[in-house]
């Protein structure tokens, strides 16, 4: 019954959406702000990589939103999770594998470095803080597979996420106090196209949400694991 | 090119249903994370790689491991 | 061939929002419902990349000089679904740490059950 | 004049700056929350002066809309920040006392960020930005409603996501197919570009975004998880989220439908949906013996009431229905803050053991009567001039048909005022064998409801105080051109 009324909902929806795709051709050249930030997103931001332009540069308002959400899912879980600690006995935890034990010691820095490279080089290649951020939690997460002794300290993790998103805002408040009088303005120098010093606050930006990123989803993984 | 496209979507449906029918847990996780690899193949040929990492990592990795997490701790079969 | 030419992404796109719909509505367990919310947030980020392809475009990186920017898709589009996908992680994650409290108090995943053992 | 940004990015930064404080001393955390909201408060009075003149435009980041993110701060959105900052102020200095059990300071970090998520609501002009600000409303109200882990709570916080996160899949199915339409994400720019395009394709993404935001403000086929989420959360969160949330969500509705699309058709259908939301809302209460249950329900009632009031889209039903909201927070703010002491010393949610509380705890009492009273639109109380804003209104726009409307608005509060007498029947009039001692609420609650009580009466006495800005509000919500103009320059 509640799977057929399902079916027919879903039906109805379907074809007014498929009625208003008509209007969006597939692959079809669109004129809207889009060309705009391709044409001027490099001498604006200093940005190679466009999409990073638009995230960190035109719509930093909305990421500034969306690592709170983020902020917000951590804290939430943990709050979730901690509410009413009641008998927590120890689980038993059966050891890793000498192969997964020491290939996760290996590789634990290795991936760290990616990270931090994925985020670092956000303004010009594919990539960015949440991409690098995700890196640096799956090395934690290999961590917790891998040697069952090592945690991630949750103060620290804590703290690291409230920090990043402090100098997130601090930045912007910055950028309003001497970018003009704009929220979020980009008040440094933009530099040369394509080097890793250029773009002004986005590489900055992108490591804080980085380190953000990074911590939060590592605190989740730890919530989750260490939940008893 | 097409009927690669055709092809990827064809799987990623089949593996979405898939995701519906089990009621094994784990396997319609991993099932989704099927769901989840392909669409950020399909994201790499709409040229958005910025996206397609994106997805990759968070999406199709850490999510299925937090789901793996989760269903470690609670039960394995629907009921 | 060109039905599919013009109409594979979105057929994938709504595909995926369709099946985790269903799933969401018409399953019972709440890490089957999870699950589907997953696949529908997928969908909806496929859809949105779709609306901005062009075609014969390329990325919209300008990596190395005298890339053509007029022939390169729309970034607006990706920029939205990068939020996307995290805000979708969020909730996700949020509503497995729910489920695992939910199994530890109830003992089941079953909505149905969940609603009769209250008080 | 300061920058409206500063409403959203002072409260954000500090509340990135709880746990950090909440490192060094838990204590203090707690306070952190309460100078947010009175910065928010001073900010947002001050604005609303300019902003009658002028509304006053924010450009994020330096760009020219709409290729940057505007925040339009007009007379509304300032009015409506202006209440979510006074009801935090009120409900955080609560909540130093009432909450002392869990992770504290992850409690007040998450309501902080409830209050960034609806300021940002309310005062964005671009709707995926929009979307974004409602997302962090509401998963923060997810986690917030699962906070003392009990049963009730985590069940309500399961389905308030679920159905939530289907809300904002549907929302954001409809900005994708907006931005395919219109190639832009600012709401002038849309609103400016929304008349071009063929009608079934602007219906569509139309009734996608606001069916997904009418999950959140609670429209009638669309609340199933209200009653549960505000019964099982905290009182305090019952507060905010009957007092804020599901009026943000409200706003929201209003905004696409006046502002982005300005869809004169869809009027009707919303006054409809007010109405039967009204009756439905109210109907569902009276048969309930729970008593945060029955207020849940009443918000759902009242909700219907403001949109009723709000669709029928003259200027002086729009300034009622808003000045109705206005109301309807403080009421329904007060009535929760006094409901959890009384349900704390009672040890029940059940109405009838509430009876024989009036003679324990005389002053929640009283404050619990007048918020009923102002809810139930009696004079001297705010909710009598609200009311009669909008009957008056909706009287106005003559017809058969409005005059039925207004009968069944009628009926609706007078089974509104049956359920709270009841209550108060209980609390004052129901003989208790034992003489118990009395036993107030301690000071740092009573002081903030007193607080609100003295505003509901003020502004019962003196309406005039207000209606000179809901005015220039309705205004702002009726003339698009305006508005589209004062962005785009």
């Amino acid at each position: 019954m509640r799977t057929v009324f399902a079916i027919v909902l879903l039906a109805v929806v379907g074809l007014g959406i498929g009625l208003a795709l008509l209007d969006v051709p597939f692959g079809a050249p669109k004129t809207g702000i889009g060309d705009y930030y391709i044409e001027h997103g490099r001498e604006e931001t200093g940005a190679a990589n466009t999409v990073t332009a638009v995230v960190v540069g035109y719509r930093a308002f909305d990421t500034l939103g969306e690592v709170t959400v983020l902020f917000v899912a951590a804290l939430g879980l943990g709050a979730v999770l901690a509410a009413t600690g009641g008998g927590s006995e120890k689980r038993e935890v059966e050891p890793a594998s000498l192969v997964l034990l020491t290939g996760s010691r290996f590789l634990f820095p290795l991936i760290m470095l990616f990270g931090a490279y994925v985020f670092l080089h956000g303004h010009l290649t594919p990539g960015g803080g949440f991409q690098g951020g995700a890196v640096v939690a799956s090395a934690f997460l290999l961590l917790y597979l891998g040697s069952r002794g090592r945690r991630v300290s949750r103060t620290w993790s804590t703290a690291t996420e409230a920090l990043g998103g402090l100098v997130f805002v601090v930045l912007g408040l910055v950028g309003l106090a001497v970018g003009g009088g704009y929220f979020l303005s980009n008040f440094m120098p933009t530099g040369a196209l394509n080097t890793l010093l250029s773009a002004g606050v986005i590489p900055v930006i992108y490591a804080a949400i980085g380190f953000k990123v990074g911590s939060e989803l590592a605190g989740v993984i730890h919530d989750l694991v260490e939940e008893t | 090119m097409i009927i690669v496209v055709s092809l990827l979507v064809l799987v990623m449906l089949a593996a979405a249903v898939a995701a519906l029918v089990f009621r094994d847990l784990l396997s319609a996780v991993i099932a989704s994370c099927l769901v989840s690899l392909i669409a950020s193949l399909l994201f790499f040929l709409l040229h958005a790689p910025d996206v397609a990492m994106a997805e990759a990592s968070i999406g199709a990795a850490l999510i299925t491991a937090v789901f793996v997490i989760a269903i470690r701790r609670t039960k394995r079969y629907e009921e | 061939m060109s039905f599919l030419h013009d109409y594979a992404y979105y057929i994938g796109a709504f595909g995926l929002i369709f099946i985790g719909l269903l799933v969401v509505l018409a399953k019972h367990n709440l890490i089957k419902v999870i699950i589907g919310l997953s696949i529908l947030d997928t969908g909806i980020n496929l859809f949105l990349i779709s609306v901005g392809y062009l075609r014969n475009g390329t990325a919209p990186i300008f990596s190395r000089p005298g890339l053509d920017a007029s022939g390169m898709v729309d970034p607006v589009p990706q920029a939205l679904v990068l939020t996307a996908i995290v805000i979708g992680v969020a909730v996700l994650a949020l509503a497995l740490g729910i489920a695992v409290r939910l199994y530890r108090e109830f003992g089941t995943l079953d909505l149905r059950k969940i609603k009769e053992l209250r008080w | 004049m300061v920058s409206p940004a500063l409403l959203v990015a002072v409260p954000l930064g500090l509340a990135f700056c709880v746990p950090l404080v909440g490192l060094a001393s838990r204590k203090a955390a707690r306070f952190v929350p309460i100078v947010a909201c009175l910065f928010n408060l001073i900010v947002s009075l001050r604005l609303i002066p300019h902003a009658i003149e002028q509304p006053i435009v924010a450009n994020m980041g330096g760009f020219t809309p709409p290729f940057s993110i505007t925040l339009f701060a007009g007379p509304l959105g300032l009015i409506l920040s202006a209440l979510i900052a006074l009801a935090g102020f009120v409900v955080s200095i609560y909540a130093v006392a009432y909450i002392d059990k869990g992770s504290t300071t992850r409690y007040h970090t998450l309501f902080l960020l409830l209050l960034v998520g609806a300021t940002g609501v309310v005062l964005t002009g671009d709707i995926f930005n929009l979307f974004v600000f409602f997302e962090i409303l509401c998963i923060s109200s997810y986690a917030l409603v699962a906070y003392l882990g009990d049963r009730g709570g985590l069940e309500a916080a399961a389905k308030y996501l679920i159905q939530g996160a289907i809300g904002s899949g549907l929302l954001l199915t409809g900005i994708g197919l907006l931005y395919g339409l219109t190639g832009t994400l600012n709401m002038a720019s849309i609103a400016a570009s929304v008349g071009s395009i063929g009608t079934v394709s602007v219906f569509v993404p139309m009734a996608l975004i606001i069916a997904g935001l009418g999950v959140e403000a609670a429209i009638f086929p669309l609340n199933a998880w209200l009653p549960d989420a505000h019964s099982s959360a905290p009182s305090t969160i019952s507060a905010i989220l009957s007092g804020i949330a599901i009026e943000v969500g409200l706003y929201a509705v209003v905004r696409v439908v006046f502002t982005m699309f300005g869809a004169s058709s869809m009027l009707l259908f919303l006054v409809f949906l007010g109405t039967l939301t009204l009756l439905v809302g109210e109907m569902c209460a009276f048969a309930q013996s729970n008593v945060k249950r029955m207020l849940a329900y009443s918000s759902i009632g009242q909700i219907g009431l403001i949109l009723f009031a709000i669709s029928i889209a003259s200027s002086a039903s729009i300034a009622g229905g808003l000045f109705q909201l206005i109301t309807h927070t403080l009421s329904k703010v007060v009535l929760f803050l006094a409901v959890g002491y009384m349900i704390y010393r009672s040890g029940s949610t059940e109405i009838s053991s509430l009876e024989g509380i009036g003679k324990r705890m005389p002053v929640t009492s009283m404050a619990f009567v007048v918020a009923a009273f102002s809810l139930v639109g009696l004079p001297p109380f705010a909710g009598f001039p609200s009311k009669f804003m909008i009957v008056r209104a909706a009287v106005a726009e003559g017809g058969a048909l409005f005059l039925v409307l207004v009968a069944l608005v009628l009926v609706g509060t007078v089974i509104e005022g049956a359920y709270f007498f009841r209550v108060i029947q209980a609390i004052f009039f129901k003989k208790r064998d034992e003489k118990p001692a009395r036993h107030e609420a301690p000071v740092a609650a009573l002081v903030p409801i007193l607080v609100v009580v003295v505003l509901i009466i003020a502004l019962g006495v003196y309406p005039d105080a207000i209606t000179g800005a809901l005015n220039s509000a309705a205004s702002e919500l009726l003339e698009r051109a305006h508005y589209v103009r004062s962005v785009l320059g």
